[in-house]
């Protein structure tokens, strides 16, 4: 075993489990320390910055055999993961200038980097609980309302539920297979034994859980609608990267056949279609951006229909554009002080004539979840249907596809509120933040640059 | 039945049985001791494995699975403080102010 | 290469335009009017050096761009002018400064974003129709359902709301619906020719099973007949039409439904002739029902805005007969129709919004006898009316006649698609049923006693007197001498009539031609 | 006698098993908490018995020392401290009783159909020589130190998490 | 520039300038560009006359420009000059620079005497296109044009509703018979590959037009010609038409536009040589059209009615003679009736503007005196339309009802019959028309009867020489002119004995009439009060033209707008589509609303959620494992 190969491969993780003990001696040091926030970001930055050169170096290597290695793919994905991370940092500055929440944030962050380069179900599952544990308490942080402690017990219970069903089936592929690495997984996707089966799905259904794919959502609304806006960005965005991820890299490039295949699917088109149903009456945007996360949970798992080679790509991409425009939506949103207020989707009403570029990005942002052309998220979504149909599941993309033009009304209504109808009555948004605005632009270029060049960033991946 | 088949049932067993405590039981606590329940299931199942197979592998998944668990209920409890401190109530069912 | 700089200038100049609008500051309203009408002034003089280079002869593209963009799909960069889009394209340019002054007074609040979403539109429509990339048109395609969305919404009426989102979700759907067919028609031409490409050219090669080919043509079709609109997926134009501010109905009947008899023509029949062909009788009866039905329809309105509206799925109806009949008259006849038919749509919208401006109402039953009080704005109409009508020497004739020769000659003739005679024979009824309803419009709109919403009113100023001056010069242009314009377009009309009559199946004799001589070893 | 000690391995597995199957079902009628609590500490102790007789010693150590030691004792303090103040006490099951016992026995099912008819692969090592303390903690801390580490990585978070969770407490109190 | 489209350019100058500068530029000019330039067309088309002669009549064509190519097919503007288009053109240049030069008196004190000019000068180039138009096209661009034309002078006075309602009913009726030319049209360009007339002519007549039956192209043709030409069953335009001012209903509604569908089926007459059962159609129509017409004028009141109905019946006439494949004979008709309706109308225009507009004839009565010119020359023409030789009128119905007794294509006693009878009832309501105008003592107010006077002399003047030209005119033998051309049909045999018969008939005829409307109407109208008393039934019928608008309104507009607004647009737009639509969305929202009920925060239900997630789930692998 080399150090230094371990050091190199490992940059992200350091680069962020520093920025944690820097970020806790400070804490220790000073009560009131404003510095939390620029470190946080700092060390994100450049541990994204250290995938980036990984990725672009091509290091490729295993420092520890059978349980994390590191590959181009996984280093632009630690690249970009940690890249969406900057922004809600970046937003979080009026809700949480200190304290606890940037730790919390890096070492949920440290988490998802494990989980892109865990090469066995050990460090994934450490990966996962690293990354989901310190968000329960990201729901309640901040406490704006009193329902957050509640959404942090459910979205805890739950997601410790998904957590021993993935340890369930884990340890029934160990059983049936002999072996924890992530390969064994694909071996039971080809066996055709009943034991393997099973701990196919209930690794699955943990996925779902974790991912919020219908029936097993119930605890993402809520925990959404109460989380502070910046925790719900990083968990719509964050948390569902680094799940859906772990999932990319338990699935590897196995092919996916009948049985699994119909769950693969139905389940996600049950999804797509009730969450992009269900967001229609929403009144707040942090639930209904829950449920659009759900409707895009949806599209996600459809990936994993398409064919292997490229279904981490799909992940990913898909993962990046929907990323950039949920959050470009959350930072572009006013801030207010009554966080209930801020979230009604009545107080964005006339938002243009008050904070015009502020109700362009939040458009942007809504079209492009809806996936319309030319915004990225179409990309992604055409991407992902692409795979599915050249693996012969036509039938199902076109439902797929068609589910997801349901999602399509509500996330007008968000621009119709904000463009067509006159100024709400309360008033009272606070005016555009430097900071946030800055986080906005981030996600503004990023968004751009995916639009013009997809093909660069496909390649990469 | 032979013993390895027996604990793989108990296992299952206690899995399934926590999962339903989580749905049937309406105090927070019990719920959450039902998802040590289930947690427990699983490392029965872990252990039995690697038993069986002599590796150690199984083993050192159900080690981490302990620390994880006290990690979990480490935050739950707390959690768990806050919402009683508002409600003075362990229901959970009290505990359903968000929903629609 | 000059040519292709010249074009790429022309579709990106309302990009440019709409980032510098975003520049100017805010309260500066004049200034954004200028600089807008000055951007698209030049883009329409830029497009005409575009039209006289035009060599009417060269098969293929011109003035192209192809350039890679996402290799790993295919997906490549590639728009160029061909005949087929070249009217189009000037079209689109020369409205887009008539509208833009034509909103000059009606437009007063949101004035940057206002010509910010007509600069996008701009390029969103002129994207889509010079596109050459699969991929590339359905981007352009679909990112002009938002300016369109944001005008109606915006600046609209009333019921604007429900106008644009009914809009939005009619296209939106048709358009999922040729996503999907999009990818499984880019997907089958790489597993049948192991090419991966979206560009035209490629995906015309694709030989596909009649089955299928069913298939996409129905997702395609659906899309597209949305957009013309054709009976019975029309019901969002009439709503849309209404709603939206002057420039919206203008944009949307002058350019905005070809976009969706442009995909037919370039897409939707090419790439699957053969089931195209089966469909013919069908879209036949379809496009004779949207004639006869938009024209009853436009007798019962009683709102100025609706007439028109039911009135343009009535001509559009005209075009899709005439692509549909595969005659070489009739296509050309459909091309002629979709350029008339936008100018003079487009013409009355921007006269029903000048009379809006100043009564402030389209309720048809307020008006009378404005000949007398207007008689300025009453010569346009009625010129626009009966180009409307399709009198000959106006533009309207030109394309109802020659599709309707199509038609019968398509009918009548043995020839590749089949239309049944009675079918050619009720179309012909449209060119009554539109005397009549235009006529009853203008006879109680125009003539009669004088009844004037809203007081004494000025009759035309000057600027709108050139505005309708230009266009009704234009249809004039296109009623007396269609040649030239029609001589630009002959090569395509040929090339779209050769590619949907020839059959593209697989073909099948490869397969049982190596089979035997398998078996025999 | 050796005879009969297997034997005796089998059947105190048996015992033990059976009783902590008994304790688990327990906890899902027990009315009061603590009660709960003395059933799923004796179900993780049978479960421990259970470890011991698989060899698994080292396991047994710490499903006492941590499930029963910390967690379960840590669960205990905190029923002490808040069943007090729990004087619903009304409804034991919710609403969805039935249909939960009727999911459970599904669910059980389910996974046990997985192991019936598709057994579980034979031991591989000889029965005498399951691996033992050395064994484990060789690979341990030469195979999985990173584990190792990632552990105390996620412990740290979770002191930081808990942390919070306590301002929050404070803060709550204050505010 | 050649001949042949200056011709037709002349007049299109005309209307350019007069409508955009006649306002500014005063009624002088306007007089001068709007009667000089058809004048100078006149001359031209002289020219050209004498140019045919020159060439040894040897047809004249030009080509204007070429308007589209469309592969091998090419549409040119072209025109072309032969005996049949320079009758055609001498009398639409002639008699339209005639009554151009009559507005001038007659539309002096209009507001809008530029418009008006503007639009005859329209209305000449379009007629010009018409008749001298080499194809099809040409023709129907001239067809339409000459519609809108008349649409826009019936209309002329728009600020009257009815009157712009008569204007829209002529275009629309209209463009139901352009509807049946343009399928004509079509099927002709299907069978022959050309809209070329001389070359279709040739092609129907050597049979080279296999695909299509010539009877089914004749049909379709002729209900253009309906349309145009005022037939059964599209005629109900023509007597609304007189909305406009005088002298457009005696240029446009009786002298020229209306005999474009005349000159249309003359000119097709290869089409209808083998088309025996289309000719048949146009015979039976025309006979038809001409009894009616003639019983509904005897019953109406208004000058202008009564000359409209005249104009039908005539019109009538020249069909069944086009029916009988008397071409020329037609040809013939469309000259004299030219001359002597155009008088009628104008003289008609004389007496309203003598009369301060009133168009009653109860109303008028012993103008004779009082506007001398006006009345001679309107006693000529009558006496020329009721057949009195050796007046115009005479030799041209004498020779339609001689083809329609004696033609080898469809001669026969009971079209001679009709033909009689109505000649019959058109010389007894024209004389009564004339008695009741200006015979009898005065009805009108006395404030009307103070301001009778004789009209200008630029009005008179065109009267007299239209009155000469009746007179005279029907010394010219314009179908043994056009025999080359179109030649007569042959005679049925063992009928040559009849020919002075009917010769004889046809004064006796008109005598009655002339005899039988005095003794009618001499005096007080008494005998005529009585007959009308004891026939009130019929009288009501014929004075409301047979209901047949009432029917039209019942059975075809009223159909096609609860067609329209009950099933296209409240069961069609609303109900099935919009209805759907809008059922499939609020299904969506209801479904939303149940969704989040689903929600409903409480964690029992979201782990059993999950629960019955894993156990579908596990169930699904097994049944498909």
């Amino acid at each position: 075993m080399n150090f230094t190969a371990v050091s190199i491969a490992m940059a992200p993780e350091h680069l962020l489990l520093a920025g944690i003990v820097t970020l806790l001696i400070l804490e220790i040091a000073s009560d009131k320390a404003k510095a939390a926030l620029p470190i946080a970001v700092v060390f994100v930055a450049a541990a994204s910055a250290a995938a980036a050169w990984l990725g672009f170096t091509g290091w490729t290597g295993a420092p520890f055999p059978g349980q994390f290695d590191l590959a181009p793919p996984a280093s632009f994905t630690k690249a970009i993961v940690l890249a969406l991370a900057v922004p809600v940092l970046l937003a979080s500055k009026d809700d949480f200038g200190k304290g606890e929440f940037y730790p919390l944030v890096l070492s949920s962050l440290y988490g998802v980097c494990l989980l892109a380069s865990a090469e066995s179900f050990l460090t994934l599952f450490l990966g996962i609980e690293l990354m989901s544990i310190p968000v329960y308490v990201l729901v309640l942080m901040g406490f704006r309302r009193p329902e957050s402690a509640e959404a942090a017990l459910k979205y805890l219970v739950l997601s410790g539920t998904a957590s021993a069903s993935f340890l369930m089936g884990a340890s029934l592929m160990y059983g049936s297979t002999g072996s924890l690495a992530l390969e064994s997984f694909a071996l039971a996707l080809g066996s055709p034994r009943l034991l393997a089966g099973t701990a196919v799905v209930m690794v699955v259904s943990a996925f779902f859980l974790k991912a919020a794919i219908v029936p097993f959502h119930g605890w993402a609304p809520d925990a959404y609608e109460a989380a502070s806006v910046p925790s719900t960005a990083y968990m719509a965005v964050l948390v569902k990267a680094g799940v859906l991820v772990a999932a990319a890299r338990v699935f590897g490039k196995a092919p996916v056949a009948e049985p699994l295949a119909g769950l693969l699917a139905i389940l996600p088109l049950v999804s797509i279609v009730w969450g992009n149903i269900a967001a229609m009456r929403q009144a707040g945007l942090r639930r209904m951006i829950a449920y659009s996360s759900i409707a895009h949970a949806g599209y996600l798992f459809f990936a994993f229909l398409g064919d292997g080679p490229g279904r981490f790509q799909a992940v990913v991409f898909y993962l990046a554009t929907y990323g950039v425009m949920n959050i470009l939506a959350f930072t572009a949103l006013p801030s207010h002080p009554e966080d209930v207020e801020r979230d009604r989707l009545e107080n964005l009403k006339g938002l243009f004539r008050t904070h015009p570029f502020a109700a362009l990005l939040i458009g942007m942002a809504m079209l492009s979840l809806a996936g319309i052309p030319p915004f990225p998220g179409f990309v992604g979504k055409f991407l992902i249907f692409k795979n599915v149909m050249a693996a012969g599941y036509t039938t199902y993309a076109v439902l797929g596809l068609v589910g997801s033009y349901l999602g399509i009304y509500f996330y007008l209504r968000v621009i119709q509120y904000m463009f067509m109808t006159p100024e709400a009555v309360s008033g009272g948004h606070a005016p555009s933040r430097g900071v946030a605005m800055g986080a906005s632009l981030i996600c503004l270029a990023g968004s751009i640059l995916i639009a013009v060049l997809p093909g660069t960033f496909l390649a990469r991946l | 039945m032979d013993k390895v088949m027996m604990l793989q049932v108990l296992a299952a067993s206690l899995f399934a049985l926590g999962l339903t405590g989580v749905i049937i039981r309406r105090n927070v606590l019990v719920m959450l001791m039902c998802m040590e329940l289930m947690l427990n299931g699983v490392n029965l199942s872990l252990a039995t494995f690697a038993h069986t197979m002599g590796s150690a592998v199984g083993a050192v998944l159900v080690f981490l699975i302990f620390v994880v668990a006290a990690a979990e209920i480490a935050i739950a409890i707390p959690i768990v403080l806050l919402l009683v401190r508002r409600k003075r109530t362990l229901d959970i069912e009290s505990y359903s102010d968000l929903k629609g | 290469m000059a040519d292709a700089t010249v074009l790429s200038l022309v579709l990106y100049l309302p990009l440019a335009g709409m980032l510098a609008i975003a520049a100017i500051p805010a309260g500066r309203d004049g200034a954004v009017r200028a600089f807008t009408l000055a951007v698209m002034v030049v883009q329409f003089l830029l497009s005409l050096v575009l039209y006289a280079h035009f060599d009417p002869a060269a098969p293929g593209l011109q003035a192209a761009t192809r350039l890679p963009w996402i290799p790993a799909w295919g997906v490549s960069y590639i728009i160029g002018l061909d005949g087929y889009n070249i009217l189009l394209v000037i079209l689109t340019t020369f409205l887009g400064p008539l509208v833009t002054a034509g909103a000059f007074s009606a437009v007063t609040k949101e004035v940057k974003l206002f010509y910010a979403m007509v600069f996008l539109i701009q390029f969103a429509m002129l994207g889509t129709f010079v596109a050459q990339d699969l991929f590339l048109f359905y981007l352009f395609w679909e990112a002009m359902l938002i300016p369109m969305f944001l005008i109606i919404g915006i600046w609209g009426g009333e019921r604007r709301i429900y106008a644009t989102i009914k809009f939005f979700l009619y296209t939106a759907f048709g358009s999922i619906l040729m996503l999907a067919a999009v990818i499984y028609l880019v997907w089958s031409l790489w597993s049948t020719a192991g090419i991966t490409s979206f560009a035209f050219a490629d995906l015309y090669k694709a030989r596909l099973p009649l089955e299928t080919q069913k298939w996409l043509l129905a997702a395609f079709a659906l899309s597209f007949a949305i957009k013309v609109p054709m009976v019975p997926f029309h019901t969002w134009l009439p709503d849309a039409h209404v709603e939206a501010p002057t420039a919206g109905s203008v944009i949307l009947a002058g350019v905005l439904l070809k976009m969706g008899t442009y995909g037919f023509m370039k897409l939707g029949f090419p790439l699957f002739p053969d089931a195209t062909r089966l469909a013919a009788p069908m879209l036949a009866m379809l496009s004779v029902l949207s004639i006869v039905y938009g024209a009853c329809l436009a007798l019962v309105q009683t709102d100025i805005k609706k007439i028109i509206a039911y009135s343009s799925i009535s001509h559009l109806g005209y075009v899709m007969l005439g692509l549909v009949s595969l005659d070489l008259l009739g296509i050309q006849g459909a091309i002629m129709q979709m350029v008339s038919h936008g100018l003079v749509a487009g013409g009355l919208f921007l006269m029903v919004g000048m009379i809006y401006e100043r009564c402030h109402t389209r309720e048809l039953a307020a008006y009378g006898g404005l000949a007398k009080v207007l008689p300025v704005y009453s010569v346009f109409f009625l010129i626009l009316t009966l180009a409307s009508v399709g009198l000959p020497t106006t533009s309207g004739f030109t394309g109802e006649f020659l599709v309707l020769l199509g038609a019968f000659n398509a009918a009548w003739k043995p020839a590749a698609v089949t239309i049944p005679v009675w079918v050619a024979g009720v179309a012909v009824t449209g060119v009554v049923l539109g005397a009549l309803y235009m006529l009853w419009f203008a006879q109680r709109f125009l003539f009669g006693a004088e009844r004037v919403p809203h007081g004494p009113v000025a009759d035309l100023n000057l600027r709108e007197k050139s505005i309708l001056v230009i266009l009704v010069a234009a249809v004039f242009w296109l009623g007396l001498f269609p040649d030239s314009a029609m001589k630009r377009t002959e090569l395509a009309a040929r090339e779209y009539q050769e590619l949907v009559a020839a059959p593209r199946t697989p073909a099948a004799t490869k397969l049982t031609g190596t089979l035997p001589a398998e078996a025999a070893r | 006698m050796t005879d009969f000690l297997a034997h005796l391995d089998t059947l105190l597995l048996w015992a033990f098993a059976g009783c902590a199957f008994v304790s688990a079902a327990l906890m899902l009628v027990l009315r009061q908490p603590m009660r709960v609590a003395i059933a799923l500490v004796s179900c993780m102790v049978f479960l421990g018995g259970v470890y011991g007789l698989l060899g698994l010693h080292f396991i047994a150590a710490f499903q006492v020392l941590i499930y029963v030691g910390a967690v379960m004792v840590f669960m205990v303090y905190a029923i002490m401290l808040l069943d007090p103040r729990d004087e619903s006490g009304g409804e034991k099951f919710s609403k969805l009783l039935w249909p939960g016992i009727i999911g459970l026995s599904l669910l059980a099912e389910a996974l046990a159909v997985g192991y019936w008819s598709d057994l579980p692969p034979a031991p591989r090592g000889a029965a005498g020589e399951p691996f033992d303390m050395i064994r484990f903690s060789q690979a341990f801390l030469s195979e999985y130190w990173l584990h190792f580490e990632l552990t105390s990585v996620l412990l740290l978070a979770a002191v930081v998490a808990a942390l919070a969770v306590i301002k929050e407490n404070r803060r709550h109190d204050h505010g | 520039m050649g001949l042949l489209t200056l011709i037709v350019v002349l007049p299109l100058l005309g209307f350019v300038v007069n409508g955009l500068l006649g306002n500014r530029l005063g009624k002088g000019f306007v007089s001068a560009v709007g009667c000089g330039l058809p004048a100078i067309a006149f001359a031209a088309a002289v020219k050209c006359f004498l140019d045919l002669k020159g060439a040894g009549w040897a047809p004249i064509a030009e080509t204007a420009y070429v308007w589209t190519m469309v592969g091998q097919d090419s549409f040119e503007i072209a025109f072309w000059f032969d005996r049949l288009t320079a009758v055609m053109a001498l009398i639409v240049t002639g008699v339209g620079t005639l009554i151009h030069v009559y507005s001038t008196g007659y539309m002096h004190e209009d507001k809008s005497y530029a418009r008006y000019f503007a639009y005859l000068n329209l209305f000449l180039f379009f007629m010009l296109l018409l008749v001298l138009g080499k194809s099809l096209l040409v023709l129907f661009v001239g067809w339409e044009g000459v519609g809108l034309a008349s649409y826009l002078l019936i209309g002329f006075w728009f600020g009257d509703m009815e009157k712009a309602a008569a204007g829209k009913k002529a275009f629309i009726v209209n463009r139901i018979g352009d509807a049946g030319f343009l399928l004509g049209m079509f099927v002709i360009y299907s069978a022959v590959g050309t809209l070329d007339m001389p070359h279709i002519n040739k092609a129907f007549t050597s049979g080279a037009a296999p695909a299509v039956s010539a009877s089914l192209v004749g049909i379709l043709l002729f209900i253009g010609a309906t349309g145009k030409s005022a037939q059964i069953p599209l005629y109900v335009w023509l007597p609304d038409a007189m909305a406009g001012p005088t002298p457009v209903s005696a240029l446009i509604h009786a002298a020229t536009m209306v005999t474009a569908g005349v000159y249309l089926v003359a000119r097709m007459s290869g089409i209808y040589l083998n088309a025996p059962e289309a000719s048949t159609v146009i015979a039976a129509v025309g006979a038809l059209t001409a009894l009616m017409a003639a019983t509904i004028a005897l019953a109406q009141d208004d000058i202008k009615k009564v000359l409209a109905y005249s104009t039908v019946s005539q019109l009538g006439f020249m069909f069944v003679a086009l029916g009988v494949g008397a071409y020329g004979v037609a040809v013939f008709h469309v000259y004299t009736h030219a001359f002597f309706k155009a008088c009628l109308f104008l003289g008609a225009g004389s007496v309203i503007h003598a009369m301060s507009g009133e168009q009653d004839i109860k109303k008028m009565g012993g103008l004779a005196k009082k506007i001398p010119v006006t009345f001679f020359t309107f006693a000529l023409a009558t006496a020329a339309i009721a057949g009195i030789p050796p007046l115009s009128g005479f030799f041209s119905k004498d020779e339609i009802l001689w083809y329609a007794l004696a033609s080898g294509r469809g001669g026969s006693w009971l079209l001679l019959g009709v033909m009689a009878f109505t000649a019959l009832l058109t010389a007894f309501y024209m004389f009564r028309l004339l008695w009741l105008t200006f015979f009898g003592k005065p009805r009108m107010i006395k404030e009307v009867e103070h301001h009778i006077h004789e009209s200008p002399p630029s009005m008179t003047g065109v009267l007299v020489i239209l009155a000469i030209l009746s007179a005279v005119g029907g010394f010219l033998s314009i179908p043994h002119f056009l025999e080359p051309l179109v030649a007569l049909p042959a005679v049925r045999p063992g009928m040559d004995a009849f020919h002075y018969f009917v010769v004889g008939g046809s004064i006796a005829i008109a005598l009655a009439g002339l005899v039988g409307a005095a003794y009618f109407f001499g005096g007080d109208a008494a005998r005529a009060a009585k007959v009308k008393a004891s026939f009130a039934g019929a009288y009501r019928v014929l004075n409301n033209k047979y209901y047949v608008d009432e029917l039209y309104d019942r059975f075809i507009n009223r159909p096609l707008l609860w067609v329209s607004e009950a099933v296209f647009l409240k069961l069609g737009d609303r109900l099935l589509i919009d209805g759907t639509l809008n059922g499939l969305a609020s299904v969506a929202q209801r479904t939303a609303g149940r969704l989040s009920r689903v929600q409903t925060g409480s964690l029992h239900k979201y782990a059993f959620m999950v629960l019955v997630g894993m156990v579908a789930s596990l169930v699904w692998m097994w049944r498909n494992g």
